[in-house]
């Protein structure tokens, strides 16, 4: 024990400095005040509203794919060469997003970063709502998606197998893993909540409902001791698990022969892309909710400027990796590198690069002021810019690759077509509805782990 | 007051767990069932004819050869349905007046073809060859069951391509004399195995196993 | 032909043919569907739930039905193909076909060998055509003001028709080019029987240039044609031998004769080019002169001067033309007599013809590269001579009864005749033809044609070798061909075409051995009539010959003048007959790759000078698809049409080239109301080209749907090239200049243990870029063999065409007359495939024999296998391209193929249902596989031989032969793909006094 | 119903109360100790006495199980069942089959860590006699408490409750079965 908890100086303060959690709580306090935003808190006319836009964009995404289903991809802009289009895009878009829940749970988890307390919860919760957005394109970007369990090893009648050599494969194992591992790692997480407002809830369906959620959680110390160990080994299993998804996404690429895609600088550059939007995406939803829940206390300043300097340090990575696309190009004397490399920035896409090198590269940097970091307005634009950073990053991987490839007797073009920017628009609806759910049914913040950092959970020893 | 459930659901609960695991066991179980059904593959279903013919009768009764209608096995991917001209060799001798008959005579009549129900479906996609099969020592009772005691005419097997496949590997399995390619109370003798092997390289018989072989 | 020895028989009685159409409308045996349920709805929705129920592959169909004949059919093996040998006929020229005919439905139509015109090759209408007979928008009945009716309805009031007009005044017949000996008879006999009658002949797209130029030279009328074999130079004065005309086929098979392997000095030809636009021949040229349509002739005069033929004082040509003309003829005058060819242009005034006879003759080529034969059965015809005095007549009243056989003159004839204007003054007027097309709509009358391949005739080749024609189905739409039609006008209704062609054979084939059955039965198996070539001849020549020419005296002067106009026939929809043809008209047109639309060409120069705008330079620069054009509005001989501008290197500046055969508005559900109709800006006085367009810019753009925008290699050599004398000094140039880092074909860059034993015979194939014309007659042939969709110029536009071979081309050099560069490419199958690597569910996979199978029915369609396939030969079904409802064409597909679904991949499988055919074949007959035994179809129609396939094991085979060749290499042979299709590496031969471009 | 009660139920009002509660309760003989607490507390491990659990072996050897059927599972297709030659690569090409089998590792091993501390905690449990002390609601908020079962061979009604008392706890209650 240190002597800093010896002294009565609430608010707790991490070696750092600036509290994760403001003055003035108690057990029942931080109880208290997360409950309610489920169970008492009247829902507001704002969450009406923006639940029914985000659902209006669900019907949208509904109606596409039933037009999708029985009319067929071309709906879509895709062609020879371009096979792939906004549907891979918004793909690895999701997915990068989808990856910052988890790495801010797990390896902060075992890195024993206090400040993420008051942030997992609700970064898993959209971990697991990209991924699932996510999952929706390469399951319909199939010509023949009724046949999309060909990708699962079964026994059948053809007695044939998936092709264990594709990418493809990879993913289906990839993602699925992911999904349920971070599915299993939120809900591990919310059990004890679970009981809180079992505890807490007034109502006889409320008590049911969060009820069955808490298994009969009763907070045993013998459970606790397992659970602390099952969270803690979860922590460790999920953090690699991240690192390899998006590696194995890089991998539908760099495994190609492709001039853009054959690069072996993929798989750190994926995974540093995606922690970099995945943060980005948190503060673009943290930042507002925050304000509009009157979180402050629980999602302080202190929050936002380390996600802030995450943003900085993998926005740097990333444009280490453009840096080297480029070098590899030119260095590489491939000539089909080098065109690429050159089409890239000047040939018919070159508006998108340098977007894409401004919103990544340039965005990131106001990120070395204090300012920045510390203005939640600012640093909520920043986010912005980014998000759509990495939309174009994806874009300009997928389509400026494919259009010009080898031979330039097959070299197109490619643009997404209404019903392309439709589902787009309508993952974006089904995201924000999930979130807008969970903030109306779930504790966006795990309420046991803040009590963990009240100075009262230390136990204070007669002789220690 | 905490207690939310009753006792029971301790039980409950926990037999909730197992049960859904034995949920999506049985639901693959009945999938693998149906699609190996005789509903799905048509195995096993007698099909209504314009006129009822007995392979049977014509078979182990008059002791008729299979190429005396299905005169193309040898030539080509299709075995060949006969034309009316075929059952009117006989039957313009005999069975003249019979009833079940009168379509048969009605056609030959009238030039109109009879339009006979299609017993053995297989995949549009799927290309079966005859001749291939049966030069290389492949009896027709192998795919076709036991015709000569089909009254009417019914699917042996159920099609479905492990079906197919089940001969394509080991084809020594299945393989027998040319000479007894048309026996259809051939059976695979006790020392098939190694018979088969030694057919298998007299006849140049190559396990085909790649997918052009049958789809193209 | 897989089949082995093919087994052709005569579809010898009516009722023979009755029985095949019956069964061709109620059989629908193995590959195609028998129920009547729309698979697209199906596949959409049902397919959905049905699959996610497990259904794998197994869905319940109903019963379907097995239809057997009553009486067998003589010959005819189930599920065996039969071939039968016809000819078709285009321009009164005819191609000697073989046809297979499957279940009684002609499916696929191939070359016959023996047939002097073909060698075994067709061209892309020959192709095309067997889609042309079951085109849903054919006409189905005799029509009367456009209400059904039956032909006993028109015999009436023919009859009183005929005996008002004594002696058949008024009578008049109009027909295109007639090349029929029997309907030459039956002419004959019609204008006996009513000798006020009159016969009319006019063939939109050609000018008969070549027999009045001849006229002018010889005492007598003569037939000219070529020895190409012979020709160690060649001269193309603005003639396109070599991709149209009568025996282009065989031209190009002899020409390509001297390019391919052995490819030595002495064997290797030379081909001079003097062309106002691009063509087939031009691209092949080793030197292209671009000149202006009008200077042609003042070039060959120029030459003829140089050779020291002409006296002419002409005003000297450019420098550029000067030392062109003057290399020229120093070559020809170097060379043995006989050896070399010179050929005028059938768009080309008579002039020209004689001015080229007389150089040939100058050159010795007569009776060498040059043959002269006697014309058959009667005078040629006078081209549109003809057409306008019929106008004029019709004008003037003193015409009662028209017959259009078979020609659409309301819309082909030039506008200044304003033929249709003229018809209506006409009483009666009766249209033969296979559609309710725009002549159709101006007469009274329509007969619906039977289409070559349910009528009988017969035709004579270009050199004059005749063949029988024979149906291989009776008529769909019980439809009348022009002989019967002819002989119902004789007076004599109920004879039969049979009859009428077996009568006009009677007395030369009584002569023969055996009778005239034998003769007969011999004949039609073998699809030409032995020794009916026309014997060559040695016509007089004419010392008068300059002044009969019109050449006498100088040349006016050449002034860089207002700008001219050409017309030329489209290369895929010829004068318009075919524009309802979807295969033709997806067809990339050889050069400029467009598809469904034609287009006015423009050279940079002139386009820069006008201020018009290169699609290439649109916001889709260098892609394939899309091409966004400027529309300029044409105005000439006081007509004014828009038309798209299309900027086109090797077009010959002040020089626009229009295409006819679009703007159609009758033509049928494809091809009406798509591009513009050039025939509107035809001049009866200049039909084929002429000074004095004028041309001006608008503010529009319209969409043109192109295959390949792109037209510089970049920094890469997918075509590789050298001239002769480079290869002679480093023949291995194009392998040397493929960067394999390290590996080659026998040791290849592998970290993996090879634990794939190759079983069997090794396919592969091997494409000679030296022989390949670039003429398209394969991708057509693929599309026929593979049933592959037609997806409209829309899908088109948005690079989804589904050819499964396409022709790359390329230009290089100086843009104003750069060298035009075709490669055919198709799947390579790749011993190392990058597609097969990437497929998540093995639907693609390599086989024992080499090849790279595309199994559709496990394909769900991730299209990844597209994307890493570096030669972009994948094809997908991104909507439900096939279609499954359109009953006429299930009668058209080939049953040994699958027709593919919506969200399946597919691409070139090597014709891998010939292969197995051929292997089960063999296998049957106790024997292996011989070299040849599979013959790719696009190798089947290739008039050149520019594709070869086979065994690459059997160091026998003609391929393993090839591959060892110093020319060859493989596409992105430096990816280590180990491609199995390779190419041999194209060898110019140009004229080392010209400077080489 | 009349069973015999559960245990005895003591509340206390702060972490470090329940801990020395909890080692006295230990130090007295009884074994069938347990507490309830809003958020873990190490320190209650050896107060409690309680023994080191087999969790991370089980996740460990599921990992094990899971990369390992992963991997055959590969093999097994691509060499055993239909070996088909796919670009040329070997019917047995490991190093494309280590994604999968990593991620299989994963998942095993992560589904064994959750499972497996449900089915040691034996949850689910919604029911349980402790939730019959009203006031036990407080467990999962800012109270804590410490439970002696009847099962506990020292158990003795009174003198447990005394035992408790004498630990200042809020509240002492026999917990009903």
């Amino acid at each position: 024990m240190s002597a800093e908890v010896h002294a009565e100086t609430p608010p707790v303060r991490t070696p750092a400095g600036s509290p994760v959690l403001a003055p003035g709580h108690d057990f029942a306090t931080v109880t208290d005040k997360i409950s309610a935003l489920v169970l008492t808190r009247p829902t507001s006319r704002g969450w009406w509203i923006g639940f029914s836009l985000s659902f209006a964009l669900v019907m949208l995404l509904l109606y596409t794919i039933a037009y999708l289903l029985t009319t067929g991809v071309g709906i879509w802009g895709i062609n020879v060469p371009v096979g792939w289009g906004f549907a891979i895009v918004n793909f690895v878009w999701w997915i990068g997003i989808g990856h910052a829940g988890t790495l801010i749970s797990a390896i902060l988890l075992l890195l024993h970063q206090q400040w993420r307390t008051s942030i997992n919860r609700f970064a898993e919760a959209m971990t697991l709502f990209a991924v699932a957005c996510a999952g929706l394109f390469p399951l319909l970007h199939m010509g023949r998606p009724w046949y999309f369990y060909w990708l699962a090893p079964y026994p059948n009648s053809m007695q044939l197998w998936p092709q264990f050599r594709s990418p493809l494969v990879w993913d289906v194992f990839a993602v699925s893993t992911y999904l349920l591992v971070s599915l299993m790692f939120w809900y591990v997480g919310l059990v004890p909540d679970m009981a809180t407002l079992r505890d807490r809830s007034t109502s006889r369906l409320g008590r049911v409902v969060y009820g069955i959620l808490a298994m009969g959680w009763r907070g045993s110390a013998r459970h606790w001791y397992r659970y602390e160990s099952a969270y803690g080994l979860l922590a460790g299993l999920a953090a690699p698990l991240v690192v390899s998804v998006h590696t194995v996404v890089s991998f539908d690429f760099a495994v190609s022969v492709l001039p853009g895609w054959h690069s072996t600088v993929f798989p750190p550059y994926f995974v540093a892309g995606a922690i970099y939007s995945g943060f980005a995406m948190v503060l673009t939803l943290v930042i507002p909710i925050r304000a509009i829940y009157g979180l402050e206390d629980f999602i302080t300043s202190r929050h936002l400027q380390n996600m802030a300097k995450v943003l900085l340090a993998t926005g740097l990575i990333v444009a280490y990796g453009y840096l080297m696309e480029a070098f590899g190009a030119f260095y590489s004397g491939n000539p089909y590198e080098r065109y690429l490399q050159v089409n890239r920035m000047i040939g018919p896409y070159a508006p998108m690069y340098w977007s894409l090198l401004v919103c990544n590269v340039l965005g990131p940097q106001l990120l070395w002021f204090r300012a920045f970091r510390t203005n939640p307005v600012l640093l909520f634009l920043v986010s912005l810019v980014v998000n759509v950073g990495m939309w174009l990053e994806r874009y300009v991987i997928v389509v400026v690759s494919l259009h010009r490839d080898f031979l330039p007797s097959s070299w197109g073009m490619y643009s997404g077509t209404v019903w392309d920017w439709a589902m787009f628009a309508g993952t974006i609806g089904l995201f924000l509805s999930l979130v807008f759910l969970f903030l109306r049914f779930l504790p966006v913040i795990s309420i046991f782990e803040m009590r963990t950092l009240l100075p009262e959970a230390k136990v204070k020893e007669e002789h220690g | 007051m905490p207690q939310v459930f009753h006792r029971s659901f301790n039980t409950l609960s926990r037999a909730s767990v197992f049960g859904s695991l034995f949920i999506l066991g049985f639901v693959a179980w009945a999938v693998n069932v149906f699609v190996n059904s005789s509903y799905a593959t048509n195995q096993g279903v007698v099909r209504e004819q314009p006129v009822p013919f007995s392979h049977e009768h014509h078979v182990t009764g008059l002791g008729i050869d299979c190429r005396y209608c299905h005169d193309a096995a040898e030539k080509s991917a299709q075995a060949g349905m006969p034309p009316t001209k075929t059952c009117m060799n006989c039957h313009q001798q005999i069975w003249t007046g019979s009833a079940t008959l009168a379509p048969v005579r009605a056609s030959f009549q009238t030039d109109q073809s009879l339009a006979w129900t299609r017993v053995h479906r297989l995949a549009d996609f799927a290309y079966f060859n005859h001749s291939a099969h049966v030069n290389k020592g492949f009896g027709c009772s192998t795919c076709h069951g036991e015709v000569q005691k089909m009254p009417l005419a019914w699917q042996h097997g159920t099609l479905l391509m492990n079906w197919c496949l089940d001969c394509h590997r080991q084809p020594e399995r299945f393989v027998r004399p040319r000479d007894e390619v048309y026996n259809m109370d051939w059976h695979p003798p006790a020392d098939q195995e190694q018979q088969g092997r030694e057919l298998v390289r007299k006849n140049g018989i190559r396990s085909l196993m790649n997918c052009s072989t049958c789809h193209h | 032909m897989s089949t082995g020895a093919p087994h052709w028989r005569d579809v010898a009685s009516k009722d023979d043919a009755e029985r095949l159409r019956a069964l061709a409308e109620t059989e629908f045996p193995g590959g195609v569907e028998a129920s009547p349920i729309d698979r697209r709805r199906f596949l959409a929705l049902a397919g959905a739930s049905l699959g996610l129920a497990g259904l794998s592959g197994c869905m319940r169909a109903p019963a379907e039905k097995i239809v057997p004949f009553v009486h067998p059919v003589e010959g005819r093996v189930p599920g065996k193909p039969l071939y039968y040998a016809t000819s078709m006929t285009l321009a009164g020229s005819a191609t000697g076909l073989l046809v297979e005919s499957y279940e009684g439905r002609p499916i696929k139509v191939e070359g016959n060998p023996a047939h002097p015109s073909s060698l075994g090759a067709t061209d892309v209408f020959a192709q095309a055509s067997v889609l042309g007979l079951y085109d849903p928008d054919r006409s189905k009945t005799v029509t009367y003001l456009g209400r059904p009716r039956i032909m006993g309805d028109l015999a009436g009031p023919l009859r009183e028709a005929l005996a008002t007009a004594k002696h058949g005044k008024g009578l008049r017949i109009l027909t295109e080019t007639v090349g029929s000996p029997s309907l030459i008879r039956q002419r004959g006999e019609l204008l006996e029987r009513y000798p006020e009658a009159r016969w009319h002949s006019y063939e939109p797209a050609m000018s008969g240039a070549a027999s009045a130029g001849a006229r002018m030279v010889f005492d007598q009328s003569v037939r000219t044609h070529y020895d190409l074999s012979k020709a160690d130079v060649l001269v193309a004065l603005d003639a396109d031998f070599l991709g149209s005309g009568p025996g282009h086929l065989r031209y190009a098979h002899d020409f390509a004769a001297r390019r391919r392997e052995p490819l030595t000095a002495e064997r290797m030809n030379r081909l001079y080019a003097v062309e106002p636009t691009p063509t087939i021949t031009g691209a092949r040229a080793d030197h292209r002169l671009p000149v202006l349509a009008r200077d042609v002739i003042h070039v060959a005069r120029a030459l003829a001067n140089a050779l020291g033929i002409g006296k002419w004082t002409d005003a000297p040509p450019d420098a550029a033309t000067a030392s062109f003309v003057q290399a020229l003829a120093d070559d020809l005058r170097s060379r043995r007599p006989g050896t070399t060819l010179v050929v005028a242009g059938d768009n080309q005034p008579a002039a020209l013809a004689a001015l080229v006879q007389a150089i040939n003759r100058h050159l010795g080529n007569f009776g060498g590269t040059v043959l002269h034969t006697g014309v058959s059965e009667a005078p040629e015809d006078a081209g549109l001579s003809s057409l306008v005095e019929l106008a004029s007549d019709m004008r003037e009243g003193r015409v009662t009864t028209l017959v259009n056989l078979s020609g659409n003159p309301v819309y082909t004839a030039p506008a200044d005749l304003g033929f249709a204007d003229a018809m209506k003054r006409v009483p009666l007027c009766v249209h033969l033809g296979l559609y309710q097309d725009e002549t159709a709509d101006y007469c009274q009358w329509h007969i619906p044609e039977a289409h070559y391949l349910e009528a009988w005739g017969d035709a004579r080749g270009h050199d004059g070798t005749a063949s029988i024609a024979q149906p291989l189905i009776a008529p769909l739409y019980a439809g009348k061909s022009a002989l019967e039609v002819v002989g119902m006008l004789s007076g004599e209704p109920g004879r039969s075409g049979y009859e009428m062609v077996r009568e006009t054979w009677q007395a030369h084939g009584s002569k023969q051995a055996g009778g005239f059955e034998t003769w007969w039965r011999r004949t039609l198996h073998e699809g030409v009539i032995a020794g009916s070539a026309s014997p060559t001849i040695e016509p007089r020549w004419r010392d008068d010959w300059q002044a009969r020419a019109g050449l006498n005296g100088a040349a006016p002067a050449r002034n860089a003048g207002p700008l001219e106009i050409v017309f030329r026939p489209d290369p895929t929809v010829f004068d318009g007959r075919f524009a309802n043809n979807g295969w033709l008209q997806e067809l990339p047109k050889p050069l400029t790759k467009l598809t469904w639309e034609n287009v006015a060409l423009i050279s940079p120069a002139t386009a820069q000078a006008l201020g018009i705008k290169a699609a290439t330079e649109g916001p889709h620069a260098g892609s394939h698809g899309e091409a966004i054009a400027p529309v300029v509005e044409l105005t000439y001989g006081g007509q004014t049409l828009r038309a798209p501008a299309w900027v086109f290197p090797g077009q010959a500046d002040g020089s626009i080239a229009v295409h006819l055969g679009y703007g159609r508005t009758r033509a049928g559900t494809l091809g009406s109301n798509i591009g513009f109709d050039a025939n509107r800006l035809r001049a009866s006085a200049a039909p084929h080209f002429g000074p004095g367009l004028d041309i001006r810019t608008t503010t529009t753009t319209t969409t043109l749907a192109c295959t390949q925008l792109h037209q510089s290699m970049v920094d890469r050599q997918p075509v590789r090239t050298a001239d002769l004398a480079t290869f002679l000094k480093e023949p291995r140039f194009a392998q040397e200049s493929a960067h394999t880092e390290g590996g080659d074909r026998r040791h290849p860059l592998t970290l993996y243990p090879d634990d794939h034993p190759m079983k069997g015979p090794q396919w592969g194939m091997v494409v000679d870029l030296n022989a390949c014309t670039g003429c398209g007659a394969c991708v057509v042939a693929c599309q026929a063999e593979n049933n592959i969709s037609v997806v409209g110029k829309e899908q088109v536009a948005r690079g989804r065409e589904m050819h499964w071979m396409r022709i790359d081309r390329y230009f290089s050099g100086d843009s104003a007359n750069p060298t035009a560069h075709v490669q055919p490419v198709m799947c390579m199958h790749c011993e190392n495939a990058p597609c097969e690597l990437v497929c998540p569910v093995e639907a693609t996979t390599h086989s024992p024999d080499g090849l790279n199978e595309m199994t559709y029915n496990r394909c769900v369609g991730t299209r990844y296998c597209s994307n890493n396939c570096p030669y972009k030969v994948r094809r997908f079904n991104f909507l439900a391209f096939a279609d499954y409802a359109t009953a006429s064409l299930k009668l058209l597909r080939n049953p040994d193929v699958t027709v593919r679904s919506r969200g399946v991949m597919e691409k070139c499988t090597y014709c891998v249902q010939r292969i197995r055919e051929a292997e089960i074949d063999a296998n049957n007959r106790k024997r292996p596989l011989r070299d040849g035994d599979v013959i790719t179809a696009c190798q089947a129609v290739c008039p050149t031989r520019a594709i070869v396939f086979g065994d690459i094991h059997d160091a026998n085979s003609q391929v393993a032969k090839l591959r060892e060749s110093q020319r060859n290499y493989g596409l992105l042979e430096e990816l280590n793909t180990r491609p199995r299709t390779t190419y041999l590496a194209s060898v110019r031969n140009p004229n080392p006094r010209l400077e080489t471009r | 119903m009349n069973l015999p009660p559960y245990g005895m139920l003591a509340e206390f009002d702060s972490a470090t109360a329940l801990v020395a509660a909890a080692r006295q309760a230990t130090a007295a003989g009884y074994r069938r100790v347990d507490a309830f607490t809003p958020f873990p507390i190490e320190e209650l491990e050896e107060a409690l006495a309680i023994k080191p659990t087999v969790l991370p072996l089980l996740v460990l050897l599921g990992g094990i199980a899971g990369g390992a059927g992963g991997y055959f599972m590969q093999y097994y297709a691509s060499v055993i069942a239909y070996p088909l030659n796919i670009g040329g690569r070997p019917f047995h090409s490991w190093p494309m089959f280590i994604p999968i089998t990593f991620e299989m590792t994963i998942l095993v091993a992560a589904l064994t860590a959750v499972l497996g501390m449900l089915a040691l905690n034996g949850l689910p449990m919604p029911y349980h006699p402790v939730f019959n002390v009203p006031r036990f609601a407080l467990a999962s908020r800012d109270q804590f408490f410490l439970i002696i079962e009847a099962a506990d061979a020292n158990y003795d009604a009174e003198r447990t409750r005394q035992f408790l008392d004498g630990l200042r706890p809020v509240n002492v209650w026999e917990v009903p079965h």
